[in-house]
């Protein structure tokens, strides 16, 4: 036998976002960012991102505007919590699922 | 660290190392410890992981959530395998890279702390950061030697736990390594900016000990990660600091505080449920502690 | 068992270095041409000063058996003090041999069966230029002598191998010394 | 070139000659010596490795596991309760099957404490996946560490390579040492398959479900028990591994030729001992003596104990009369492990011989060649048939 041939079979991962499946079907609230009031987008100038500093799942960029990865975005609501501008509420899922129908 | 240029949100990298879609809890402390503390590594960066929650986090076979290659190693041996990741890197003249070791408050003050003890006396050019989120959490929110004084637990599950928390860094502190720092999740520059002088720090032994919000873990709702992590530090209960060679002093926020009045330590209890059951008298006792703790503390 | 096997037991203190001197011998019977050479130092906790023992077995064939030496053909006494501590003729075969470092004269002793040979060592070793108790090469000096199983110009390369950073000179000195002037009594 | 050394220095020497990368161990008699030998080899530059004094057996394991991990050639060696202060380490070696080559200087376990001889450390670690070889003196101390590693390294398994404690660890023999040049030529430098290495992150060794589960390209990757098994079949496929490697050492070093079974006298043998370690070495002094009252008996000593070359053994021993397997361990609360063994590869031959089984030694119990003469004796004479009981050799009360 090769060499190679005896060590094919071991715990070795490969680093691909989503181990946890589509993390985002976790959530029971949905932050949704209101660009009027958040403040890079009400200004046009980098500033803030309160919210992509403490997600702590790395699921909001840091553009103007913001924007949320919903396929990931487990719900936490620290983004809200955290925004200065209170420019992103927690929306109950439910909502959204009657707009889908 | 006051005299050096600080990290702002504005110039930290938006360079994700870690993986969304990972499987820490919604509003996981660690999530933001993680993410942040793999901003300030880099790529150039080899982990050793112990059994915690982090391993759940770092994903289940054959998908990892981290771009950076990882050990994982058992429970009590974090420091000692990054001790041999360095060896190895030497011996094959990969000696550039970061070997970071990053393990929970179990796997660092209790079960791994021979480990890096021996890790440490000996020196060994190694980060070790150590979340602390005050218990056992991986195994269901067991005490551990960090669990802070009152606090229930599944083990502590009436009258809260009996004994003080332990003073993990000041342990490691004793060892005479060149850099220990305290941090939190709820500053993740300050975070940001210690990891990074950590590893600008390489020959030695670099220790960074967070306090890590845990929402499932601690009783309180998810969004309120960041705003319990805050009150921790304005509190005074945890401060945040760094040992540069010996020599001690305060940062960030707490370094704020010197000579100002602190949030009263019950403000922080009151916001989680694993302290429910603390008496007056134990509140009484801890705001005390963080008081006689203070009045040593000068500008 | 074999009938084949010299079996040499030594006895000193603990640093005193009888495991040193047991190597060089075997070392040098080993270039004389006996190929089966095993020495076997006190298994255990051995303490500095108490009385410790090492056991060499020599045979032209490949020895196998391990085992502690019962019946010696050759006992080497480092130390006549520990005559008073240890029973040295242990086991010793009829007409098997005694190498004692002494001051004392030959016929203040009385071994009985036993062929005894001794030498002042400590003296001779000091006069090589060695420190005080330093005892492990002369002695070997005197079993060369006494026994005849290694010439004294093997002997001589056997400690400067042994010793080539630790005075080999004056190492080899003492056990020439040694050699020269050890008293072979009758049995 | 031949030196005279101990059993522990044989073994530092071949540690050397290996180009050990990474060392990393923790003192414990009568392993202790060895570790003392490699660090003044590391000190004075004469192996350029990395020797990393850990401050217990299971850190020592730790940097090794993750030494190897990081793709270096890496060394430990320990005794008795270090060893199985190790236990999940050792455990975790090979379920990710790292090439870490260790030795074990044999020593009896605690309670109560014993620094001496027996083998029960490293056969209650026999089922941990790792490949054990046993030496029965210096020469094979030597030359097994060598080929240790190559083995290790060729099959991706950890390897034990063990030797009685003080009857071999502190005993001094000659043995030969060979040419840098000829080991270097027998054993190439580590190159690993996979290796912790940034520019192509992986995570080892992490949760592994019950169940397969499909990769990032769509591939099934596999269950933990998918990889259990491999290791299984891995090291089955070792033993065929560990005869071409004998083979390969023999044509460089003119030495070996009995990679599983060394046999002593056994040709025309009715009765044969059978054991491990420098036992098999002082029974051929009473296999001589019983030879010359007549009785034809010989010995066998095991090189291999995991994986067990079953197949081996069986053609080896099914022919003899009876087979006296003396073991310095037990499991305790039935037999021998090494008797069992014997006994299970045998029940697939169409003749078997008698087979009896004797403890003898533990805790460095001095082995008298006269007691094993008489459990000879006292076997071939059907004696000693008393059920699967082991007869204990020495007991004094």
């Amino acid at each position: 036998m090769s060499k190679d041939a005896f060590c094919n079979m071991i715990s070795v991962s490969e680093p691909g976002p989503g181990d946890g499946g589509n993390t985002g079907s976790w959530r029971v609230v949905r932050p949704v960012i209101d660009t009027e009031k958040c403040i890079p987008a009400k200004t046009g100038k980098p500033s803030c991102f309160n919210c992509w500093l403490y997600c702590p799942d790395a699921v909001v960029t840091k553009t103007i505007p913001p924007t949320i990865d919903y396929t990931y975005c487990k719900g936490c609501g620290i983004c809200a919590e955290e925004c200065p501008a209170g420019a992103i509420s927690m929306v109950p899922e439910a909502s959204f699922t009657k707009e889908e129908k | 660290m006051d005299n050096e240029k600080k990290t702002t949100i504005l110039s930290l990298t938006d360079e994700e190392i870690m993986n969304p879609g990972n499987r820490a809890c919604s509003g996981c402390g660690l999530g933001i410890v993680y993410r942040t503390a793999l901003k300030a590594l880099g790529k150039d960066t080899v982990l050793a992981v112990p059994p915690s929650c982090l391993t759940v986090l770092q994903g289940l076979y054959p998908v990892a959530s981290t771009k950076l290659p990882c050990v994982n190693v058992t429970f009590a041996s974090t420091a000692a395998a990054a001790t041999g990741v360095r060896a190895a890197l030497r011996a094959t003249g990969r000696d550039h890279l970061n070997v970071v070791a990053f393990a929970g408050d179990g796997g660092t003050g209790d079960i791994g702390i021979q480990a890096l003890s021996g890790a440490c006396e000996r020196g060994e050019d190694i980060i070790y950061i150590c979340y602390d989120n005050e218990a056992y959490m991986n195994t269901g929110v067991q005490r551990s030697g960090t669990t802070p004084k009152g606090v229930m637990t599944t083990t502590t599950p009436i009258k809260g736990k009996l004994q003080h928390k332990k003073d993990v860094p000041s342990i490691i502190a004793a060892h005479g390594i060149d850099y220990v720092a305290t941090a939190s999740a709820a500053y993740p520059l300050d975070l940001y900016d210690k990891v990074k002088k950590a590893a600008s720090m390489k020959g030695g032994t670099r220790y960074i000990h967070v306090h890590t919000p845990c929402p499932s873990g601690w009783g309180f709702p998810t969004r309120n990660t960041v705003k319990i992590g805050k009150l921790g530090v304005t509190t005074g209960l945890f401060d945040l600091y760094e040992i540069v060679k010996g020599e001690f002093s305060l940062t960030g926020e707490s370094a704020k505080r010197v000579g100002k009045e602190r949030t009263p330590v019950t403000e922080y209890f009151q916001t989680q449920r694993r302290f429910s059951s603390l008496s007056d008298a134990v509140i009484e006792e801890m705001q005390g502690m963080i008081d006689s703790k203070w009045a040593n503390y000068t500008a | 068992m074999r009938q084949d096997i010299i079996e040499i037991r030594w006895h000193g203190r603990g640093g005193q270095g009888a495991i040193t001197a047991a190597k060089v011998v075997a070392n040098a019977v080993f270039k004389a041409g006996y190929k089966g050479v095993v020495m076997a130092p006190t298994f255990g906790t051995e303490r500095r000063g108490a009385p410790v023992f090492t056991s060499l077995k020599i045979s032209r064939e490949k020895i196998y058996d391990l085992s502690p030496i019962e019946t010696p053909d050759m006992v080497v006494v480092l130390d006549h003090t520990l005559l008073e501590e240890v029973d040295v003729t242990h086991g010793l075969k009829d007409g098997g041999q005694i190498i004692l470092n002494t001051p004392k004269a030959i016929d203040t002793y009385d071994f009985g069966a036993h062929k005894l040979s001794i030498s002042d060592v400590t003296s001779h070793a000091l006069e090589a230029g060695l420190a005080p108790g330093i005892v492990n090469t002369g002695i070997i000096g005197a079993f060369a002598k006494a026994t005849g199983l290694v010439s004294r110009d093997l002997l001589r390369e056997a400690i400067l191998n042994e010793f080539s950073v630790m005075k080999p000179e004056e190492n080899a000195r003492a056990a020439a010394l040694t050699y020269d002037r050890t008293v072979i009594g009758g049995a | 070139m031949h030196v005279i050394e101990s059993g522990n220095v044989a073994a530092a020497t071949g540690v050397k000659l290996a180009r050990t990368q990474v060392i990393a161990a923790y003192p414990i008699t009568p392993q202790t010596p060895l570790t003392e030998k490699l660090s003044e080899f590391v000190e004075s530059g004469d192996l350029p490795a990395e020797y990393i004094p850990v401050e217990s057996e299971h850190s020592a394991m730790a940097v090794c596991i993750a030494s190897s991990t990081a793709g270096a050639r890496s060394f430990t060696a320990t005794s008795a309760n270090g060893l199985l202060y190790m236990n999940e380490q050792l455990h975790w070696a090979a379920g990710a099957r790292l090439p870490i080559v260790m030795c074990v200087a044999n020593r009896g376990v605690g309670a109560p404490w014993t620094v001496w001889n027996d083998h029960q450390d490293t056969v209650s670690q026999r089922d941990l996946g790792w490949i054990q070889l046993y030496c029965a003196d210096h020469q094979q101390i030597h030359d097994t560490v060598l080929k240790a590693f190559k083995l290790a390294e060729t099959v991706s398994i950890p390897v034990m390579v063990c030797y009685d404690g003080y009857l071999l660890s502190h005993t001094y023999m000659p043995f030969d040492v060979p040419e840098q040049e000829k080991v270097d030529a027998f054993l190439p430098g580590f190159e690993p398959t996979h290796f912790l290495n940034p520019e192509k992150p992986r995570n080892f060794n992490t949760v592994t479900l019950p169940d397969v589960r499909p990769d990032l390209h769509g591939n099934t990757a596999p269950g933990y028990m998918e990889i259990r098994k491999t290791l299984h079949t891995d090291l089955r496929a070792a033993l065929s591994e560990i005869e071409k490697i004998d083979g390969e050492f023999g044509e460089i070093f003119g030495r070996g030729g009995e990679p599983f079974l060394e046999p002593y006298c056994c040709d025309d043998a009715d009765y044969v001992a059978f054991c491990m370690g420098s036992l098999s070495y002082q029974l051929r002094d009473v296999v001589d003596a019983m030879r010359e009252e007549g009785i034809k008996v010989g010995v066998m000593g095991l090189k291999v104990y995991r994986p067990f070359p079953d197949a081996a053994v069986r053609e080896a021993l099914s022919a003899f009369k009876g087979v006296i397997v003396l073991e310095k361990a037990l499991s305790y609360g039935n037999q021998g492990a090494l008797y069992a063994d014997v006994k299970s590869a045998l029940y697939s031959a169409e003749t078997r011989p008698f087979v009896h089984n004797y403890i003898v030694g533990l805790g460095g119990r001095e082995i008298k060649t006269q007691h094993l003469y008489d459990a000879l004796t006292e076997s071939i004479n059907k004696e000693a048939a008393v059920g699967d009981e082991p007869r204990w050799i020495g007991l004094k009360l």
